[in-house]
Formats: C-alpha cells, structure tokens, sequence
C-alpha cells in the first residue's frame, strides 16, 4: 500500500487462519471432511463388516474380481465426475460405453490400435457434439445427452445388424490381452483405470482447466466474467465423458473377447449414484475424483456382500439398494447442509 | 489532452423493450478516475458491460490505445488489460478465496501444475494490502458480501491493467473498507491507470474522481471534469429535473424524529446462533425506525435474518406485538407480520424469472386469492398503486424482473412487502446500489411507514442514512449488542467511536 | 441319458414328447451319434455330487413365468437332491451376471449351472472357471464357447427349431398364404435373433405365399407387444397372422385385436414359450398355436451334472424336446403349461 | 396473390424466431400429422386417432406431474416405478373391488411422492438423487408386493380400460381432464404461482415467505398420484399387473414430453399446452417409425433427432 491515509488496522473482522473462531471452522472443515470421506468411512466399515462376516469375502480372488470389475464403471464415472462438477449431467454414457465396445471388437480384426482409437473417435465424437449442443446452442444437459443416449443405441444397433450380430475379439490378439493380462497379479484393466485417476485427479485439482471446472459449475455468469473459458471448458468435460465412456467400454471388450451388445442400460445412473455418492454436489462447483472412486467401490462392495448374503430375493436386493442409496445422499446433504450454514 | 486509452463513440445497445444505450461517446484517459453516474436503469452497467466484452453492442466504434477493439469476451478484455468489478459481486462461492482471487491466471510450476502455496501466499499478500485478514484457502461463500467484494477488488488490481472499471464497488462496503478502497485508487491514478467508477454516492464521487459522465434514459447528458459541477447540478442532469426543483426537495429525505410510543411491536431476544450470534436483544415499537450499526461480519445480517424466520437461531425468541413468533420459520414469521428486505437483492430477493407483477404478487397472494385461486383483478390493483407509488421503472408489469436495473429490482421487493402491510419492516441495505433519486424517494417512503405506525429495523453501512434515519441506533460486534445511541447521542461522531471502540477493544 | 424323472404333481411320464409332459425330454438323437464330454476330457477331478456345493446364476428378475418356472425347478432339485446350491440373479444386467457368477466362484461353487443373459462376452468367467476345473453347465441359452474345454454342456431348447415349428404352425394356420407380421423379442438379443431366423427360413423354404410384411420389437412384453399391434392392425388391416416371439407379446397382440373390435381366430397368431395364458388362448381361439419351450431344467441339468462328476459321458449338446400346444392339445394340456 | 406476398413487409426474423419458440412442438405435431397424411396409408381414420390418443394417455399423464416437478426446478425420476408399484397394488386390492384397489393404488403413489418430497423439501436432497433412489426400491418393492406379472380380470377395470363414453376412450378423457386442472393448477392458484416462484428463485421464494416446503411436497404428492393413475389406466388397458415392465424407462418419454413441450429444465415456467403436445410429438413419431416399419435402430436415432431439434427451437435465445 503506497496510501498514507489508511493504516490498515486488523480489527476483528480481519482475522488472520490462527484466529479464526476456532468453533466456526473447526466444525466447517470436519463437516467437509465428512462430506470428502464420508463415502470412504462407509466403505472401510462395509469392507470390515463384510470380511468379519463372509470368509470369502476378503479374499484375493475376490477382490482382484470387485477391482477388475468395477474398473469400466470407474472409468466411466471419472469421465462423468468431471461434467458433474461443471453442474452437468451426461446420461448417454450407458449407450457410449456399449457403442465403445461393440466398436472395439468390430475393429480388433484390423489391430489394437483401430479396436482403441475408432471407439474413442466415435464417443469422443459424440461427446463433442453433446458439448457444443450444451454450450454454444445453451441446451439443457439433461436433454441432449439423453437424445445422445438414444442416437449411440441407434448407432449400436444399427452396426450390428439391429443387435443380431456380436463382433468377437480374437483372443490371441494383443488388444484382448490388454483386457486380460494381469501385471504384478492385477489385471491390466485395473492398472489402466488407476493411471487414469491418478491422471483425472491432477488435471482436476492441478490444473488450470480443473480451476476452470470447477467455477463454471460454482457460478457460471462469474466464471464468464471473471474470464474462464465456459464454453470450451464445457465442450471439453463432456469430450471426456464420452471418451471415457468409450474407453472404457473398449476395455470390457478386450475382457469379455466380445462386443456385447446388451451392456450399458442404466449405467449412466449407476455413474451418476458412485459421483455423488463420492460426495461430488450434482448442483456443480464442488467434488472429488477419489470421492468417485470410492463411490464405484462402495456400490460394488455392497453387490457383493447382497450375493454373499445369497438369499435375497432380486427384488428385494432392489428394495435394499435403492435404500441405502438413499440413506448415503440423506447423509451427504446433511453434512453438506451443515457446511453451508453460516 | 492525450489521447483516451478506451473510447467509445455512437455506442447503442437494444435489449427487448428497453433501448439501453443510445448513441453514446465516452472516453477515459490514463491517469483519470472517470464517474459514471446516472440514475437507476441509466444504462450504466450496461455500458461497461459492452466495454469488456460482456454484451455485444448493436452498433457503435470503440478504441482501446489507439487502435479499434470489439472484444467478444470479458476473457479478451482482461487480456487486453481491462479488468472490471461488476456490479453485483460475481465470484464462485464454492471456491476458496485464494483460486477465486487466481482464477485463470494461478502460478504454475515447471510442470503446468498450480503451485498451491505460492497462490495462498500471494492471494494473502494480495487481501492483507487490502486491509482484509482471511484464511484464503476458506470457501468465498463463508466470507460476508463486504469481505466478497474486497476480494473482487483484490482481483482486479493485482492484474497488470491499462484500465480498471468499478461498477459500485462502494455498495456493501463499510467506511473503513471504503478508506482502503479510495487508497486503492489513489494508487492507481498515480500508477497512471484509467479508473472507471460507478457510484451512487455523490460525496465518493467528489472524493476521488476527476471527470463525470452523467447518462440519462442510455443517453450521455453531460461529460467533464466533475469540479465544474456542483452537487445539485449533477443530481438535477441525473434525473433531469430543473434545479429548483432538486433544491426544494433536498438531498437527504429523513425528516428524523418519529413519535414513536407504545410497547414494542418487536421484540427479539437473546438470540443465539452458533458462532455467530451471541444473544441479540433487539426492541421495536411502532413507528420507531431502529438501525442496527457495526462492522462488516458483525452479524447485523444473520440478526434481521433470524428474526425473519430465514435462519433458525439456537435459542433466543421472536415476540411481534406481545405474542410469540415459532422461530425458524419464514411462512410463520411473514404471518406475524415481520417483512424482511434481503441483502443480497440478486439471490435472494428477486424471483428472476417472474413479471414485475408476479414478484410485487409473491408475498401477499395468498391475502389475494380465495379458496387458493387468485384474484387477477386484486393483484393488477396493488400492482398499479406501488409501480406508481414507488416510481418502478418497466416498460410493462410484465416484463422479467431479472431484465430491470438493480434500483428498480430494489423497488419492486419493496413493493412486494409494502404491499403485505407488515407490522415490522427488516430493511437490510435498502438503499444499495439505488440512485439519488430513488434512494430519496425510499428514504422518504421509510420515513411515511414509521409515522404510519411500522416498526423499522434498518441495517445500512452508509453512515449518514443510519444516523439521519434512525430514531436509535444499536450496534454490534461479533454477534452481540455492544452500544445502544438513542437521542440526541445519536451522532455520526458518536456512532464511529462506538464502532471504533467495539473494533479497538481487542485490537492486536 | 434319457428322460428326466419330474418332480412335478401327478405328472406320468411319457416317452413320446407329447404335452402333458412337464419335465424335459431329450430331442436329440443317441448318445452314440454325438459329441461327448467326460471328466477326464474336461481336464477336472472326479466328486461326490453328495457334499459338493453348486452355484446357479440366473439371468432375469424372476418375474415372468419361464424365469419363476426355471428358478423353482433348479431350486427344488437341489433342495430334494439335499444339495447346498448358491444363487445369484443379474436381473438383465450382463456385466452383473458376469460379478455374480465370479462371486459364486469366490464363494465356493464346485460346479456352476448358468443361465446365460447373452451368448457372447463369457470370456472371464471361463478362464476364471477352468483356472479351478469347475464344471460349468448352462442352461436355456447357449455359450459361444468350446464344450467340454470352456463349460460342459449345455441343455436347453434350440430357438432356430422353434422358430421353425413356429413357422409350421404359422404355415397350417394361415393355409401358407397372406401376410404376417413379426413381434421380435429384444433387440440384441440371441433368443431374439434365432427365433427370428427359425422361423423366417422356414417361411421362405416352405411357404413362399407367405410374406413378412411388419417386425418390430415388441421387448418380449405384452403391453408394448399390444400397442405395436395396435399401430399394426390400423396400417396394415389386411394381415393374417402374427408371430410373437414369446407369449407375453402374443397376449398382448390378442388384447389390441380385442380391442379392435376383431374376431377370435381372424389374425392367427402364433406364440412361443407355453404359459398358461398363452394355451388358454389356444383354448379361448384367439392363438392359433404355442411351441413349448421348456422351463423346467431343474432334473436334466442335476441328472446331467451327477453323470458327469461320476466321471460317466454325458452329451455336450442336450437338446431338449418341446411340445406344441395347438387346438387339438391345449385343454388336454393346460395343466402341465407353467 | 403474389401481389399480396410482395407487398407484405418482410418477415421480421426475430419474431419469426420467437413464435418458433413458442409454437414449434405444435408446428411439429402438425408437420407430423401432414406428413403422415400424406405418406401412412390408413392414418386419417377415427380409430387410429383413437388408437394414438389411448396410448398417449398414460405417458401424458405421467408427464403432467413431471411438468410439476420440473417447473419447481426438480425432476420426478422415480414415475415409471410408481406406475409399478400401483399395478401392484390394484392386483393386490382388488379382491376388495376395483373402486378401493385404485383408491390405494393411488395413495401408494402418493405415498412414494410424500417420501419424495419429504427427502428434497426438508432434507434437501437433489430431486434427482432423492427420486432416483426411490425409482430403485420403488420398483424393488413392485415385485416384493406381486412377484410376477397377473391378470386382472374385472369388468370394472375392463370398461375403465377399453370402454368409451360418447365415443370418446375413458382413457383419453380422464387424461383430457387431468390436463385441464393442472394447467388450471399452474395459471390461477396461489400453488401454482408459488410452485413457479420456487422453481426460479427457491432462496427468494423463502425469504418471502412462500410455504416452500409444503408446495415442494405437494409437487411430488402430485406428481406420484398422477403417475399412479397412469398405472391403474395402463394396468386397465392391459388388463394385467406387469410389475417388470410397466413404467420402464416412463421417466425419459416424460421428460422429454415436458421438454420438447417447452419447459425449460431449469424451472420457473411450466407450459402444460406444451407438454401434451410433446406428448403427441414423440407418440406420433413412433407411430409413424413402426407403421412405416423401420427398423428399431431408426427409431432411436430418428427420437433423438426430434428431441434435439425441438428442444433447439423452444429454447431461450442468448441476451448478447
Ligand atoms: N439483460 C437485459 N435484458 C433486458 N433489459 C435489460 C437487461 N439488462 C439491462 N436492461 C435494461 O437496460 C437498462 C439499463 O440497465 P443498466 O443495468 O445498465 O442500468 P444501471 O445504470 O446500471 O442501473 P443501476 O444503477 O440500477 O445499476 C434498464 O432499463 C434495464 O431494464
Ligand atoms: N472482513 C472480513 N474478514 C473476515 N471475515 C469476514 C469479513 N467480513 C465478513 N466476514 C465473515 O462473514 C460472516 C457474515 O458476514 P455478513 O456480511 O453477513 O455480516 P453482517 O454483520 O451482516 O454485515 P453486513 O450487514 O454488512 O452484511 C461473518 O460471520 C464473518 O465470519
Ligand atoms: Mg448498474
Ligand atoms: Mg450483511
């Protein structure tokens, strides 16, 4: 300050970090540290439950299976983690992750490269095209991903002969070895998915495009005022999504050795319940990659203890899990409210 | 004269049913603090919104060192070396103060990542020059408007900018902030920046600024050194009324005094709510007009918000006209006829979407319908008499809220609770961000309730509106009543010192 | 083998696939002419059915009859066998029932009876199966696999045989002239795709007066099978018949031809699955005829699996036999339909 | 007549635009009708209107309470699980008569609405989480209360189901009914009017006292008791319970009725003119794709298109 005029005085107001009221902040961080590992606090204490409860739980057969299996969900959760935080949604990652693996499998008979780059082409095309529809023509996410959702069923069936055809990997081939090899006793999948986090988690946090993620799902007028780049930030997260939809739905082809043509309903929601469950706000500004992780892990651990429980009947597996996601977001909310609360 | 930095000639700008800007010439020289004045929906905001590339403009040349420029987006005038508080406080709530403060521009190490502890360093540095002591790694959203607005600030000049435009950066600041503000500018003058500033404040404006441009209706009314305009001249050029006119009605619209008698018809007590206020005990009889005084985050908000109902306190209680009000409740509170204008006027008082109409309605439409269908022909009556009452400016009732200057939002929520006959009146900031004129004119209005028999509670970090307003005046600090001036004590001398000493108590 | 002993009510035994046999008949041919598969070929270890713990996967909700039917029939073998048996449903979701069947193996199976939700995409779970030499026997719906290297065998009806003895019924009821329609089952589907190509082949090889004018997908539902007959019988009131992929679809065309305001008997519609909704149709004379598809694999698939660990041949291809239901059969055999 | 054309002023573009806003779904359904005319042999006939105004009935329905929440800036996700739930219970209770099996049918999709709205009015959970969960163990518990599809013979639900009055389906007129009070609901009662407030501005709305929770609630009372309708009216129609698969994927065809109708999905406007005709958009749409009899993989792509397109003509222009 050049200013003679204004002493600037701390007065009360002006606290510095050592002088907060401690209550204020203290009971504001736990409540976000609740929020950021509330998921992960569940999850450690179903694991715990869980191998207490079934020999077979803890096992390393079955959680090498949990990991190779929540893996294609993960990825498609990260991508979906990402237009979350910018306040949006993208329910066509279902159909992109079946489309992807079709894709993959159809091209494996030219190479791994084809098998990998046509999927991610065509969902990270799709993807494109939801973003520039969300951005530039102002349309609502909801809307135009679920007519993506519709258009990539249209084009999956269209490719396969209205679904009569299953394109299958040649197993010798290099790329169903990606979906199958196992380094260090974990499957190549479940390396790649970690990478990928790893790599998600920086770019969110590190980055100045996360910094740009994050404002435009905080405030988008200010993000614009204060000069991010909205609308390529946008296109950008829903590019993403759909090149992680497709990705990872190239690498389930590459596990199953074939295009499955009936995968993928409703796993835009299943993304959609890890993302929040991880405690990434729907409403945009705030979330976490990790926390996504640890969603996709909770929801499969809880598949899993419901088949080692074994005896209940599919509907009320139903029942079970549409209460306890219930009683995840009820948790969530509460915690959250109590953060916001001044 | 050299040559302007940024200019702009035959500048028009149409929204749907208003024509904001008309053919407008402005220009701004380095080294100058440039007023830009005019009355609620002048235009101003809309011209500097056009300036940074925020709105296109319909037509019109601008030059910006020499050259002509169309920016496109805020993102190439901040680049180019515009950088702009707007009017309402436009930062993400979610984000902490420090990547709010660093929000496309945050120091990255060799790797393109963000270093974090250098950002938190320098965004410190950046608030403490400024006389504000947070914990930047704290979420925007946890500071008051006041605090917010200083980060605003903070952003704008720790850039290296040509020109810096300030859309009523004044409105939710205390004096002390305002001191620092001025400092601020001081600086920037010197520095040879273009300042920009947007003030309804005439003192401010004769403070720091050398040359005003007063805009009319979108037009530009006048242009010059603001020393050959004295205060009368500006306002009456403001709102285009003749001279004696202005002069007959005065500046300052409070008559003082009210007779106020009875028992109160407001009673708050002891109210408490966690870690921000610690027992509030506040009394209100009718036709008395209360102002509640303090520092910014002195929990004046959080008070007329806990007796409205909008946040539940801990414990305490609620008594309007000897019977208890069931606490945390807004519906409850309304119905006893407590009305509370908001502080923050764009995310919690206006229904954006809604009519003129249909906001002035929202309050009292249950009073309007009857068997839960509503009267049209009721709501069209009320919304005639306050749309004339309070001046409110639309091209029709219907048009969006959200689409009026902030003045006339202000006056439309105003209408929304007049419209209620309330018992008690909670008015928090009535009068930010509204012109002369209409800041007289809601002045004048508040005043005609209290003889009325309303009682007021009155929040207002401009000095003078408290002290000339305010039959009494209680102040807090850090959530607790520290000072009650009533009388002849009634003084802005007396009210700074009680502010002071309730600051100074516990000074470092 | 041979045919199963039912464990069902009251039911005789009857060599001659006829209807009023509930359990399941075996269609294909000797054992002398066909591939089989013993333990030693599959590379496993001789047990004792007695103590072993079997793990069945079931592919759908049992919500609709075929399900209930095959899920209840598994059930109740184990349970009078006195075998532990660990179930898991995937309720229509692929990747579940590919968790769920290695979460059977996790927990335990020594031998695994699936269900298969689709044909292709089993790759994990036989590479994690063969790791340990579980035997693995699917039913209703083949693996595209290797028998008897991948899994064992597989029992179950064969869907191009149906479609072609829903094309003979087609073909009799209509006099082998007019236009029909098709109801396809869902999209993506195997049953779908091969009920499709049974019954069109054999339209086109034997009855070239008839024409496929209309197929759209009715999801193996009635009620969208009754709202895309309805759109159906408005553009095309000159149709003559129509083929439901499965029952479900084929009530719910006779409900939008009711509405209609039609005659029972003036569209001939020919199901496939054998519910008894569907033959009570057959009775009512709104279905033409209903090829059987037999749920009740309970008996085969134990018998099947006790050869086997006994270390005795068993076919790696057990096709079962399925009745038909028409005019001639349906009150006879309304009781034995599930 | 060309006279007539060159001297009318030139069309005012931004106009244009704007009733391109407004009225576009109605311009669809009625290029749709045209085309069809035109090209569908046997399409203008009084018994396919009836048979697209049937079929249209229970999704329409459905997609009025959907108008509701979405206009409160939510969205009901867990409708096509109420629709099953109250088939269930009509089978359930019907034993007891038709009149007091609807009569629970609907309370049960009440009650899931109750839950709904309890969890988003006073919990503050996301509408879209909050619903989704119950869209979950709603249908779980569908199955729990009837495991398995059954036929409901009853002449009281046959005639509701496929009997007419003055040549109009029962269907069709309930469905008609329901439109007419809840467009009635949204212009003139005080609940519409401060449904409306609170879907644009849910902190103003609070502040000024509106009864946010109560009418929070209520939306979604409304909206499982119309989807529960929709179910009783669909179960009729079929004359069987089919807990499975009624309802599956009614969330999306509501949604998009709403929308493509000219609801914006961030609340504070609801059109419910709009909303039927979204409804018969997407129902003509199919009808057309399966009377022409393309393949299912068009039908997809041809939806998607549709909505895309209708959405971009009904949106609200940027300001710039
Ligand atoms: N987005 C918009 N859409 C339609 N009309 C608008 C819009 N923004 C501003 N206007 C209109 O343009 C005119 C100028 O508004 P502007 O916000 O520039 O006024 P102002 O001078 O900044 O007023 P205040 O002092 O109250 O902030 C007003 O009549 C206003 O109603
Ligand atoms: N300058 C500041 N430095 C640190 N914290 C602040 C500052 N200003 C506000 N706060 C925080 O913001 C919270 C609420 O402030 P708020 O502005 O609502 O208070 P207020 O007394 O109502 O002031 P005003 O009426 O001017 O808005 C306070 O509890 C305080 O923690
Ligand atoms: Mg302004
Ligand atoms: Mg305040």
């Amino acid at each position: 300050m050049t200013d003679t005029d204004s002493p600037v005085r701390a007065t009360d107001t002006a606290r510095t970090a050592e002088e907060e009221p401690l209550g204020a902040s203290r009971a504001e961080r736990l409540s976000a540290l609740g929020q950021q590992h509330g998921a992960l606090v569940a999850l450690i204490v179903m694991v715990l439950v869980a191998s207490l409860t079934f020999d077979s739980f803890l096992t390393g057969d079955n959680l090498e299976n949990m990991a190779v299996s929540s893996a294609f969900l993960a990825v498609v959760a990260l991508g979906m983690t990402f237009v979350i935080v910018t306040g949006g949604i993208d329910l066509s990652v279902g159909s992109l992750f079946a489309l992807g693996g079709v894709l993959a499998a159809w091209g494996s008979r030219y190479g791994t490269l084809v098998a990998l780059l046509l999927p991610l082409a065509v969902c990270g095309l799709i993807g494109l095209v939801n973003g520039l529809l969300i951005a530039r023509a102002r349309l609502a996410p909801f809307i135009v991903t679920l007519a993506a959702m519709l258009l990539a069923r249209g084009i999956l069936l269209s490719v396969t002969d209205e679904g009569s055809t299953t394109y299958l990997v040649d197993e010798k081939s290099f790329f169903a070895h990606l979906g199958q090899d196992k380094l260090l006793g974990i499957g190549v999948p479940v390396w790649i998915t970690a990478a990928l986090f790893v790599l998600g988690a920086v770019v969110l946090r590190r980055s100045r495009f996360g910094q740009y993620v994050y404002a435009v799902g905080g405030n988008e007028d200010a993000a614009a005022l204060m000069g991010a780049p909205v609308a390529r930030t946008k296109i950008t997260v829903y590019t993403v999504s759909g090149l992680c939809a497709g990705l990872a739905g190239a690498l389930n082809a590459a596990w199953l050795v074939s295009g499955v043509t009936i995968l993928g309903n409703g796993m835009e929601l299943e993304a959609i319940s890890a993302v929040v469950i991880g405690g990434t706000l729907l409403t945009g500004g705030f979330g976490f990659i990790s926390g996504s992780l640890v969603g996709v892990l909770l929801l499969k651990v809880i598949q899993n203890v419901i088949n080692q429980i074994g005896s209940l009947d599919s509907a009320y597996q139903q029942v079970v899990s549409g209460a306890f996601l219930a009683v995840v977001v009820v948790a969530q909310t509460w915690l959250g409210r109590r953060r916001r609360a001044p | 004269m050299p040559s302007p930095v940024l200019s702009v000639t035959g500048l028009s700008k149409a929204f749907p049913g208003a024509l904001a800007l008309d053919r407008v010439d402005f220009a701004a020289h380095a080294g100058e603090v440039h007023a830009l004045i005019g009355e609620n929906g002048a235009g101003k905001s809309t011209l500097i919104k056009v300036l940074t590339g925020v709105y296109r403009p319909d037509s019109g040349d601008m030059t910006y060192q020499g050259g002509r420029v169309r920016f496109a987006t805020p993102l190439q005038a901040q680049h180019a070396g515009i950088s702009t508080i707007y009017q309402e406080v436009n930062l993400v709530p979610l984000m902490s103060v420090a990547r709010n403060l660093f929000l496309g521009r945050e120091p990255r190490n060799r790797f393109g990542l963000i270093d974090f502890r250098r950002m938190h360093r320098e965004a410190a540095e950046a608030l403490r020059s400024l006389g504000v002591r947070v914990d930047v790694t704290r979420q925007l959203r946890s500071l008051g408007v006041g605090a917010q607005q200083m980060v605003s600030l903070a952003r704008a000049v720790s850039v290296d900018a040509r020109v810096v435009v300030m859309d009523e950066p004044t409105s939710s600041l205390e004096p002390r902030e305002v001191r620092t503000l001025f400092g601020v500018i001081r600086m920037l003058r010197e520095r040879g920046i273009a300042v920009v500033y947007v003030s309804h404040r005439l003192d401010e404006l004769y403070e720091v600024c050398d040359t005003v441009t007063v805009l009319r209706d979108g037009k530009v009314v006048r242009a010059g050194p603001i020393a050959e305009l004295d205060r009368l001249r500006l306002v009456s050029l403001m709102l285009g009324r003749e001279m004696g006119e202005v002069r007959g009605q005065g500046l300052t619209k409070f008559t003082g005094e009210h007779a106020a008698g009875g028992e109160p018809v407001l009673r708050a007590e002891r109210l408490t709510l966690r870690h921000t206020l610690h027992g509030v005990s506040v009394d209100v009889r009718p036709g008395e007009v209360v102002g509640l005084g303090g520092l910014l985050g002195s929990g004046r908000s959080e008070t007329a918000k806990a007796i409205a109902g909008a946040l539940r306190p801990d414990s305490g209680r609620v008594v309007v006209a000897g019977t208890p009000v069931r606490t945390g409740s807004t519906p409850a509170a309304v119905r006893a006829g407590i009305s509370l204008l908001p502080e923050d006027r764009k995310a919690e008082g206006i229904v954006p979407g809604l009519s003129v109409r249909e906001n002035i309605a929202l309050a009292v439409l249950p009073g309007l319908s009857r068997f839960g269908l509503v009267d049209e022909a009721r709501i069209d009556r009320v919304v005639e008499t306050f749309v004339k009452r309070l001046r409110i400016k639309a091209s029709s009732p219907q048009q969006k809220v959200g689409e009026l200057s902030g003045g006339n939002q202000q006056k439309v929520l105003l209408a929304r609770w007049l419209a209620m006959r309330p018992k008690v009146l909670l008015l928090d900031e009535p009068t930010r961000g509204i012109d002369v004129g209409a800041k007289a004119e809601v002045q004048k209005l508040i005043d005609e309730l209290a003889e009325d028999g309303l009682g007021v509670l009155m929040i207002s970090s401009d000095v003078e509106e408290l002290i000339e307003g305010s039959d009494r005046v209680v102040v807090l600090k850090d959530g607790a009543v520290v000072a009650e001036l009533t009388g002849d004590a009634v003084t802005e001398d007396r009210l700074m010192r009680a502010i002071a000493a309730a600051g100074g108590s516990d000074d470092d | 083998a041979g045919c199963a002993k039912s464990e069902d009510e009251g039911s005789k035994d009857t060599n001659t696939g006829a209807v009023g046999d509930s359990g399941q008949v075996v269609a294909t041919p000797p054992a002398g002419d066909r591939k089989t598969c013993t333990v030693e070929q599959f590379g496993g270890k001789k047990l004792d059915l007695k103590g072993a713990t079997i793990g069945f996967s079931q592919s759908e909700k049992e919500a609709n009859p075929f399900r209930i039917a095959e899920t209840a029939s598994i059930k109740a073998e184990a349970r009078a066998r006195g075998l532990k048996l660990l179930t898991a449903n995937a309720q229509s979701q692929f990747s579940k029932q590919i968790s769920d069947v290695q979460d059977l193996i996790a927990r335990g199976a020594d031998l695994l009876v699936i269900a298969p939700l689709n044909s292709d995409g089993w790759g994990p779970v036989l590479r994690a199966a063969s790791a340990r030499h579980i035997p693995i026997i699917t039913i209703d719906r083949k693996i595209n696999a290797d028998a008897c290297k991948d899994y064992v065998s597989f029992i179950g009806s064969d869907f191009i045989e149906q479609g072609k003895r829903a094309a003979d019924q087609m073909i009799e009821a209509t006099g082998g002239k007019g236009e029909i329609a098709i109801l396809l089952g869902a999209p993506g589907n195997n049953v779908t795709t091969e009920r499709t190509k049974g019954f069109k082949d054999r339209i086109t090889e034997k009855a070239p007066g008839l024409k496929v004018v209309f197929e759209q997908t009715g999801e193996f539902a009635r009620e969208k099978g009754q709202q895309v007959t309805e759109q159906l019988i408005q553009s095309k009131p000159q149709i003559t018949g129509i083929y439901a992929e499965n029952d479900e679809m084929g009530l719910g065309a006779v409900n939008a031809l009711k509405g209609a305001g039609k005659q029972a008997g003036a569209v001939k519609i020919v199901t496939i699955d054998g519910t008894r909704n569907a033959v009570q149709g057959i009775v009512d004379g709104w279905i033409s005829g209903v090829v059987e598809s037999n749920p009740r694999f309970g008996p085969l698939a134990f018998q099947t699996l006790d050869t086997f660990t006994k270390g005795e041949k068993v076919a790696q291809d057990i096709v079962i036999q399925d009745s038909a239901y028409t005019k001639a059969n349906a009150k006879a055999g309304i009781g034995k339909a599930y | 007549m060309t006279e007539l054309a060159l001297r009318r002023t030139p069309v005012d573009r931004e106009r244009l635009l704007r009733l391109v806003q407004e009225y576009g779904v109605y311009l669809g359904v009625a290029v749709l009708v045209l085309v069809n005319t035109v090209f569908t042999p046997h399409f203008v006939s009084g018994e396919n209107f009836r048979t697209q105004a049937v079929q249209v009935a229970p999704v329409l329905i459905v997609a009025l309470g959907m108008a509701l929440a979405i206009g409160s800036e939510g969205v009901d996700l867990s409708v096509g699980s109420v629709m099953a739930l109250s088939t269930s219970l009509i089978s359930l209770y019907l034993g007891y008569g038709p009149w007091l099996a609807i009569i629970v049918a609907v309370l049960g999709g009440m009650a899931v609405g109750l839950a709904n709205g309890s969890l988003i009015a006073f919990i503050g959970v996301q509408p879209i989480v909050a619903t989704l969960a119950l869209m979950v163990a709603g249908r779980g518990l569908a199955l729990v209360l009837l495991p398995q599809l059954k036929d409901v013979r009853d002449p009281g639900m046959a005639t509701l189901g496929s009997g007419d009055l003055l040549g109009i389906p029962h269907l069709v007129l309930i469905a008609a009914a329901l439109a007419l009070a809840v467009a009635f609901t949204v212009r003139r009662t005080t609940f519409g009017r401060q449904l409306l407030a609170i879907g644009d501005s849910r902190p103003a709305a609070q502040l000024a006292g509106l009864p946010v929770r109560r009418v929070l609630i209520l939306v979604y009372v409304v909206s499982g008791a119309l989807a529960a309708i929709a179910g009783v009216l669909a179960t009729a129609r079929l004359s069987a319970s089919d807990p499975t698969s009624l309802g599956t994927l009614m969330e999306l065809s509501a949604i998009t009725a709403v929308v493509v109708g000219g609801t914006p999905l961030s609340g504070g406007r609801v059109r419910i003119g709009g909303t039927v005709a979204g409804a018969v958009l997407i129902q003509l749409l199919t009808a057309t794709l399966i009377k022409h009899d393309l393949p299912p993989s068009w039908t997809q792509i041809a939806q998607a298109v549709v909505i895309v397109a209708a959405v971009c003509a009904a949106r609200e222009r940027g300001k710039r």
